[in-house]
């Protein structure tokens, strides 16, 4: 499976969903994003990797502006979409964020029932004509979470009652639910045990077929697995950008060959 | 801890005349200022019955006699020397913004006729429905009155500001224009030939309309003026006092040909008023330090006399207030009178 | 000793024993707090409470008990006065709160005060700011020697107890020190003996209504029938007797104004706070918080007097017969619209301000996962933070309508005193709250039906009020239930 | 891979999220709108909040102002010793014997001195003359010779209170027309004034006895204050906020955290949330019958208004306290648990401050409330005419009669005098000032224990 | 390192820290845990796997008694710590849990400072005498939890503000702070980079010469490198209890064993 990926990567380097240049990010004093210049390609998974508080997650708020939630949060550079500046004063934050959908790093469910976590932003974003459509949708979003066989006999309980991993992978059915151009993960499977993580890669992999994907991992081996690009972050700074095999096989910086190879397992 | 001075609850209407007296005791003699509540009379009255002993009030203002009822509640309760001191009348005058209708003068007819619920008609109880003043002169001639004995009233709405049913004046008001306009009109006449007996007609003449023409106040008569401050066509039940200190929004006007002044009400001329009057616990004289004193100088002449400062703010004093004093002076109790 | 230094000496021994447990507890570990089952400062806690609880409850205990004991044992001296003996008490109270007096200004020695006479002692007392209303007689001059000791004795022995308590006990607790005993858990048993008796004070406060409104409205329902005051459509009290006294229309008042009050309040309320909470920047937030609570300190009676002099006119203008709308729904300045209008201002901020607190503590992360949906804030608002603040949004309401239900000024002067039962809102009405306050301060006898039914209207608003909460409660359970 | 439906992509959407960020479709176009409404609504609410609270600022402090300066007219009066100490004793006593009324002449001749001097002619008749003065000049006078015994005999320079007609005519509320038919002044007495006003006798300054002073009868509103009952206010909101605030956060605490779900807690939910509806007015029913006839606790004390207003305040404080305790998401709690800490210390230590802006504004709220009330003090005899003089000692200010700054509003509201009406005014300026005062503590805390999560 | 760990596992299996006998957990009418018997080992580590929403961390929660906060949920059956009854009324819960520490799943740092959330446990229980000792404990704390030098500089920053990894290795130093006996940890390290992984790690295997520590995790690989003791869940079952070595290399149960061979990478 792993070969059929690699052999995709080559023909679709060609178009860059997401342009960023120059972007730096402030929380008050703490740099916490220096002078990053990437470009993320359409229809491609790319892995954001790093060592904890390097500012992955950081960076992949910008994707999408949900940093403008943090008032201490201030943000220079550019950052285009579709050749489209998203911090322009005209870009709407919403419609960005209806495009560019996220899985947070903490699972944070509505204290609402599961079926109406799921069926949220299909409504907000009115994807269903009718209530049978709706059930449509949030079966296959709960389907696509790896989630649907443990919560279907139970959707209108609340999501806050459920475990760990369960709320994980409600969220990502909730963020898949409103079929994002792009779609940004934060540590999707940071609570999920091998086989839930196993769907949800594939789940990715079948996102990558239309979209793009961004997604923020631990784990060497996942970036290696669902990846086409892996971008590596030190401190702020983006280290090194490129194709995913190449950054694990022969980085060209010191730094990201010493956090690659000091993995274990 | 014992209490050193007396206590006064009740009347909000005897209030003014209490506080005064009461500033000027605190400043003229050793005792301590008294403590004047405000309350009611009812209310007060009722703390005045629950009974003897230091955590009671030794005085109660009212703006009414007090009642039978009350006086047993008061003896059950151990307070059975009661000393009743009537201080004087509160003239009760009907008033009008000053640059509104020319509401100069009424009789009481002309308030029955306009305020009266149902008015008789042909051998019937019919609705009334006068809806301006300068009708009802011709209503009331309709019914035999001579209209030369009334006097003109101005073209303008029907609007007046009476007392709610939960003040004393109210009473006064129904009884002693209200009624007597029942009498005075005919009206009484017709109820009692339609074949009512007495007390079916007292009460037909009694019963004010509730249509809006008759607005119950049963705030103060600060609230009054202010309706009539903003309703140019009022007309408001006022007290003698308030009034004379408000002339310059307030018009009075006469009542069966009599201006309402302390001196025509004393005299009796003018029909409008009733009696103020404050209670005394006789078992506390003696024991409260000043009461006695208080008591005696709140009826005395200087104060409660003609010219006094009581008078001046609006109380019609008393003219029997030699005998007052001499009650005061000796505490004669309701039971020894 | 007075009771102030004997509060003062307790709390003292307390401190001490504070100081000393908590020494003593870390001396039995040689200094180190690990072996202690609890923080050294709960020895220390333990030990003090101790010491000032139970000898403040004693001390409470004695000062409420100690004058009626006094009382009995210096009441048969003057039963043979020709008059009331309370007030022969009071009056011995006061003559003996004289010669204390005089002998604390030095007047009086306390030999002299033993031997005064009943002679002349009234000027003499006078002299040290005692006024006494009469001369005094032997016999009250005796009792209130009699008082003098027997208070004297009473003081005396009041402190040795209660400081010897305070004493014994913060020993007893010093001696129980012990690097095993559960200090931290009998102070938290102590601490929630305290929340519990706070949260008994509102039963007390209910106990004490019904008990103080109970009697005259059970005289009232012997005077005028229960069923023509619970289903009686008229209320028309009067002097003379007859009077109608049901309680509908003053019912239906209440509820009408208030539920306008409440439009008012709720939707303005409630938009000001998300406003805050969500939109505003913080300087605004900061500076309009407060200022909208300016609004709840302004004395109902101003709100009276705006509905009185501005609103009511302004709504004749409008409404009223040559109004602008060239309607005559409205007869006169005073309606329920008026007195709902301006009520529902003055709730603007028990709705706003504690809706502000319970959205703003709705945590970040429900926010962010709404927008990072793509939802507007107006949707992340309607349909994440308003459902999780709930619960305390319906509070914040409740207690406003809570507020409704009980204000007068502005009925009184906003809405007219007619009890009426009709739709139109631009009609006069009043309410119970309004007719209990003008009944029990009017004029009518105070033993008849006319002011004993302010007394039976408290009751019944309060029994009302208590079923619809009992109510409330069942639906919250009920639902909360099904959800979870 | 179970969960993955087998039907491969779901049938592609070119929906309302696809295509430039720039260009808006309809659909986010009504939904932006949407927003906007709900924007505009917010501030809307907003503004209609402040617009009224403006308009009630408004007219509180344009007819409450002129309650701040007063008139005062300066007369030299001769404190004739054939009057207040015919035999020359010199004694305090004797002089003490001579009451109010015996001082009256002496203004009376002053006066008509004082305009003999200036040469002002009048037809006011001498004794209709002192009425250009406050009533209360006899005791100011009196009390100003029972002070300084010596000065009976000898001519002293006063600066007297106008009667409260004249200070209105200075305020220009009250006119000459208004006084024809007026039996306390005439329009001749304002020429004198004029005339007086022209030699610098008459003066309006700033009254600081308005703010400090104590109530005075209905004849003289001019010399009221609100001093006293200020200070009532003071006492009643010390007692409240020393028994409300611990025991409603107390109770709360014990509802929210610690109490089991059983019938007894239910009691006392309901019995918390029905006495947030018992109009004030019962509180005072209450206050009289358990404090004063029941515990025997003195009436008319700001002791017994302070546990009546306790009371009445606790379900505010209450209800708020729980609502924000709840809103405290559990996780903290858990965090303190699991490192051992015991329930109470999780509470104090961190649910407690987290929910301490919703317990502040709930204590905003209540004491607002408190300060404001009347009608419960009607029935514990704070209303009416209490406060005339100022409380000994610190702790007898809880004890002694006393009335608070709404009752004495309106009582003043109440009053014939318009010269009341203006004082009544005044006096929300000082009890909206006082609470300002009080909540800025509470605001300023607040703002500090704001966070988000 | 691994090998010598295997070497020490023999002689320890004697006494046992924690004895569960027929535990059941409800949630309402969800029997989350079904009798479940298990023994915990003084001074070793036990893994606690099993797939997502198998009830780990509900058992976990059962070990502290931090179920009683949840009010749906019900417990029977017992489990005794050091011989003594947890669940028996005259055991006070707060001594329990000062006893045994938890970390938990999700980051719940205190709104405070980083410095205040980990000395909030040694201040309640009265470990430091002043404030030096306060600042040595917390240093240890942090540098245990291996954020030490992120933080150091900023420890009177808001806890709240740091990235996700961070926070929880915040949680975990607060947790050691306070000398547990026992050591909970729920999925400690899913957050965390590979680097801050093996401190941890080694941070649990330092604590297993003293306490004893129960892991959840997701990670095979790290459970085989840390535990002595595994557990596997499925479904509210306990499938199987037993040695490290012997689960993961023998499984007894089809379950553990197609659990296991499911794994991935
Ligand atoms: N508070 C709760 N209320 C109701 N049900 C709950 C609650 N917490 C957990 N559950 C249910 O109990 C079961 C076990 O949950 P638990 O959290 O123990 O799973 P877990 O093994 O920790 O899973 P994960 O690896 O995803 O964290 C799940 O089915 C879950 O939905
Ligand atoms: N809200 C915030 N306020 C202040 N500083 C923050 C905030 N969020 C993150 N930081 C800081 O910014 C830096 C980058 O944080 P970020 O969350 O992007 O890290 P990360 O790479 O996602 O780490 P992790 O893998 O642990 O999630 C860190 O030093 C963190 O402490
Ligand atoms: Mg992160
Ligand atoms: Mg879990
Ligand atoms: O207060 P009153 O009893 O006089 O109406």
């Amino acid at each position: 499976m792993n070969d059929m990926r690699l052999g995709d990567r080559a023909k679709q380097m060609d178009d860059t969903k997401i342009r960023a240049r120059g972007v730096n990010v402030f929380y008050g004093d703490n740099h916490a994003i220096k002078d990053v210049d990437v470009d993320i390609a359409d229809r491609m998974v790319t892995a954001f990797i790093g060592p904890s508080g390097c500012g992955k997650s950081t960076f992949l708020r910008c994707l999408n502006r949900m940093n403008d939630t943090i008032s201490a949060c201030k943000i220079t550079g550019e950052i285009k979409i579709d050749d489209q500046n998203i911090y322009d004063s005209r870009v709407d934050p919403v419609q960005l964020r209806a495009k560019v959908g996220m899985v947070f790093q903490k699972p944070n469910p509505f204290p609402k029932s599961i079926y109406d976590n799921v069926a949220y932003g299909p409504r907000i974003h009115g994807l269903a004509k009718n209530r049978k459509e709706m059930d449509e949708i949030v079966e296959r979003a709960l389907r696509r979470g790896a989630i649907w066989n443990e919560v279907k006999d139970r959707l209108h309980a609340p999501a806050t009652g459920l475990s760990g991993g369960q709320q994980q992978r409600i969220c990502i059915a909730r963020a898949v639910a409103t079929e994002p151009e792009v779609l940004l993960m934060d540590e999707p499977c940071s609570a999920l045990d091998p086989i839930a993580t196993a769907q949800v890669e594939e789940l990715i992999d079948e996102l990558r077929q239309n979209f793009s994907v961004v997604i923020v991992t631990h784990s060497m081996q996942q970036a290696a697995r669902v990846s086409q690009r892996t971008a590596f972050f030190h401190l702020g700074d983006l280290v090194e950008y490129g194709e995913t095999g190449t950054i694990f096989t022969n980085p060209e910086d010191s730094r990201t060959e010493s956090y690659i190879s000091g993995r274990i397992g | 801890q014992s209490r050193d001075n007396v206590q006064i609850a009740g009347s909000s209407t005897v209030l003014p005349y209490a506080s005064i007296v009461a500033e000027a005791f605190g400043e003229n003699f050793d005792f301590p200022t008294p403590v004047v509540e405000s309350g009611g009379s009812s209310a007060g009255l009722a703390r005045f019955c629950e009974g003897v002993g230091e955590n009671q009030i030794d005085i109660a203002n009212a703006s009414r006699p007090i009642r039978e009822g009350e006086i047993e509640t008061c003896a059950a309760n151990g307070v059975d020397e009661i000393v009743e001191v009537r201080i004087g009348y509160d003239g009760i005058v009907f008033a009008s913004q000053i640059d509104g209708p020319a509401f100069d003068a009424f009789v009481p007819a002309q308030w029955y006729a306009a305020l009266a619920a149902e008015v008789p008609m042909d051998g019937e109880m019919v609705a009334n429905d006068a809806a301006n003043w300068n009708a009802i002169n011709e209503e009331l001639a309709a019914w035999g009155m001579t209209e030369a004995d009334l006097p003109a009233l101005p073209d303008a709405e029907i609007l007046a500001f009476i007392p709610g049913t939960r003040h004393g004046t109210r009473e006064v008001f129904e009884e002693n224009v209200i009624l007597q306009g029942c009498e005075d009109s005919g009206a009484m006449q017709a109820m009692m030939d339609m074949g009512m007996d007495e007390d079916a007609t007292e009460e037909a003449c009694m019963s004010i309309r509730t249509d809006g023409t008759s607005v119950d106040i049963d705030g103060d008569y600060t609230e009054t003026l202010a309706r009539i401050g903003s309703n140019p066509d009022g007309i408001g039940v006022f007290g003698l006092a308030f009034y004379e200190n408000n002339t310059d929004t307030l018009k009075v006007a006469t009542m069966s040909g009599v201006e309402p002044s302390t001196e025509t009400i004393a005299s009796g001329d003018y029909p409008v008023s009733r009696p103020l009057f404050f209670y005394v616990k006789a078992a506390h004289v003696g024991v409260i330090p000043g009461l006695q004193e208080f008591a005696s100088f709140f009826v005395s002449d200087e104060l409660a006399g003609t010219g006094g400062p009581l008078a001046n703010y609006g109380l019609v004093p008393d003219p029997e207030l030699a005998a007052t004093q001499e009650k005061v002076a000796n505490m004669t109790t309701m039971d020894q009178e | 000793m007075s009771t102030f230094w004997i509060v003062l000496v307790v709390l003292a021994v307390a401190a001490l024993c504070f100081v000393l447990a908590r020494r003593r507890a870390l001396s039995a570990v040689d200094g180190d707090q690990r072996h202690l089952h609890s923080r050294p400062n709960y020895y220390g806690f333990s030990a003090a409470l101790w010491a000032a609880g139970p000898a403040l409850i004693v001390l409470a205990l004695w000062l409420a008990l100690q004058p009626l004991v006094v009382d009995r044992s210096v009441r048969p001296l003057v039963l043979e006065e020709d008059r009331n003996a309370a007030l022969v008490m009071s009056d011995v109270t006061r003559l003996a709160g004289g010669i204390d007096r005089a002998i604390a200004m030095g007047g009086l020695t306390a030999q002299e005060a033993r031997g005064l006479t009943a002679d002349g002692l009234r000027d003499r007392l006078s002299d040290f700011g005692t006024a006494l209303a009469s001369e005094v007689s032997p016999g009250v001059l005796e009792a209130a020697q009699r008082y003098r000791t027997i208070e004297g004795r009473g003081a005396l022995l009041r402190s040795i107890l209660t400081i010897g308590l305070a004493v014994g006990l913060g020993a007893f607790a010093l001696w129980r020190v012990a690097p095993g005993f559960r200090a931290r858990t009998s102070v938290e048993r102590a601490i929630l003996g305290a929340l519990i008796a706070a949260a008994c004070v509102a039963i007390g406060t209910t106990i004490g209504i019904v008990l103080s409104l109970i009697f005259n409205t059970i005289k009232f329902f012997g005077l005028y029938p229960a069923a023509d005051f619970l289903f009686g459509t008229t209320w028309a009290p009067s002097f003379g007797g007859g009077s109608s006294l049901g309680i509908l229309p003053l019912l239906w008042g209440t509820l009408y104004i208030s539920l306008i009050a409440l439009l008012v309040a709720v939707p303005i309320g409630l938009l000001a706070a998300i406003y805050l909470s969500e939109y505003a920047h913080r300087t605004v937030r900061a500076w309009a918080k407060p200022m909208l609570e300016v609004l709840a300190g302004i004395p109902t009676i101003v709100y009276g007097l705006f509905a009185l002099l501005t609103v009511g006119p302004l709504l004749m203008d409008v409404f009223g017969p040559g109004g602008a709308l060239g309607v005559r729904w409205m007869g006169g300045g005073t309606s329920v619209m008026t007195a709902g209008l301006v009520m529902g201002i003055m709730l603007i901020p028990f709705v706003s301000s504690l809706s502000d607190d319970i959205i703003n503590a709705v945590p970040q992360s429900m926010r962010d996962g709404s927008l990072g949906l793509g939802a507007t804030q107006s949707e992340t608002v309607k349909q994440v933070i308003l459902p999780a603040a709930l619960p305390g949004i319906v509070g914040a309401v409740l207690l406003a309508a809570s507020r409704a239900i009980g204000e007068t000024m502005i009925v009184v002067l906003g809405a007219g005193a007619a009890a009426r039962l009709d739709l139109n809102p631009f009609e006069a009405m009043t309410t119970v709250t309004a007719k209990i306050v003008s009944q029990l301060t009017g004029d009518a006898d105070f033993s008849s039906p006319e002011a004993l039914v302010a007394f039976a209207l408290g009751m019944t608003l309060f029994v009302i009020t208590l079923i619809l909460n009992v109510f409330a409660l069942w639906i919250v359970r009920r639902y909360r239930e099904q959800y979870e | 891979m179970t969960d993955i439906p087998e039907g491969g992509a779901h049938p592609q959407q070119d929906g309302p999220r696809r295509g430039s960020l720039f260009a808006e479709n309809p659909r986010i176009k009504a939904r932006n709108r949407a927003e906007k409404r709900f924007r505009a609504y917010g501030i809307a609410a907003i503004s209609i909040a402040m617009a009224f609270l403006c308009v009630l600022l408004f007219s509180i402090v344009k007819n409450g102002l002129p309650a701040f300066t007063q008139t005062y007219i300066q007369v030299d009066v001769t404190l004739d010793q054939e009057v207040l100490d015919p035999d020359a004793t010199g004694d305090p006593a004797v002089i003490a014997q001579k009451t109010t009324f015996s001082y009256a002449p002496l203004i009376q001749a002053a006066l008509v001195d004082r305009l003999a001097q200036s040469g002002i002619e009048t037809e006011v008749t001498p004794d209709r003359l002192a009425r250009i003065l406050s009533s209360g000049a006899a005791a100011q006078l009196r009390n100003h010779v029972l002070a300084n015994p010596e000065v009976v005999g000898e001519t002293v320079e006063f600066d007297l209170l106008a009667s409260s007609r004249v200070d209105g005519y200075m305020k220009g509320r009250v006119t000459r027309e208004a006084l024809a038919r007026d039996p306390n002044l005439d329009a001749a007495h304002l020429e004198i004034i004029d005339a007086l006003k022209a030699e610098g006798s008459v003066e309006r300054r700033f009254n600081l006895d308005f703010i400090t002073g104590t109530d005075a009868s209905d004849s003289r509103p001019e010399e009221a204050g609100l001093g006293a009952s200020v200070l009532g206010s003071f006492y009643m909101m010390l007692v409240v906020l020393l028994l409300a605030l611990p025991i409603g956060v107390a109770a709360s605490i014990y509802l929210e955290e610690f109490a089991p779900e059983n019938r007894f807690t239910d009691l006392i939910e309901v019995n918390i949330s029905n006495l947030a509806a018992v109009p004030s007015i019962v509180f005072g029913i209450l206050g009289l019958a358990a404090f004063i006839q029941f515990a025997h606790l003195p009436a008319s004390a700001p002791l017994v208004g302070g546990l009546v207003l306790t009371l009445m305040t606790l379900p505010t404080i209450i209800i708020s306290t729980r609502a924000s305790l709840r809103a405290v998401p559990p996780s903290i709690r858990d965090a303190a648990l699991g490192v051992g800490a015991s329930k109470m210390q999780a509470t104090m230590h961190h649910v407690l401050p987290l929910a301490m802006p919703g317990i502040l504004t709930g204590t905003i709220l209540g004491l607002a409330q408190a300060l404001g009330e009347t009608a419960p003090l009607l029935l514990i005899g704070m209303v009416g005419f209490i406060a005339s003089e100022y409380p000994d000692s610190f702790t007898s200010g809880f004890t002694d009669p006393n009335s608070a700054m709404p009752a004495q509003i309106y009582e003043w509201a109440k009053r014939a005098d318009p010269a009341y009406y203006e004082r009544a005014w005044g006096g929300i300026i000082v009890l909206l000032a006082f609470l300002l005062l009080m909540n800025i503590v509470a605001v300023l805390l607040r703002r500090r224990f704001e966070r988000r999560w």
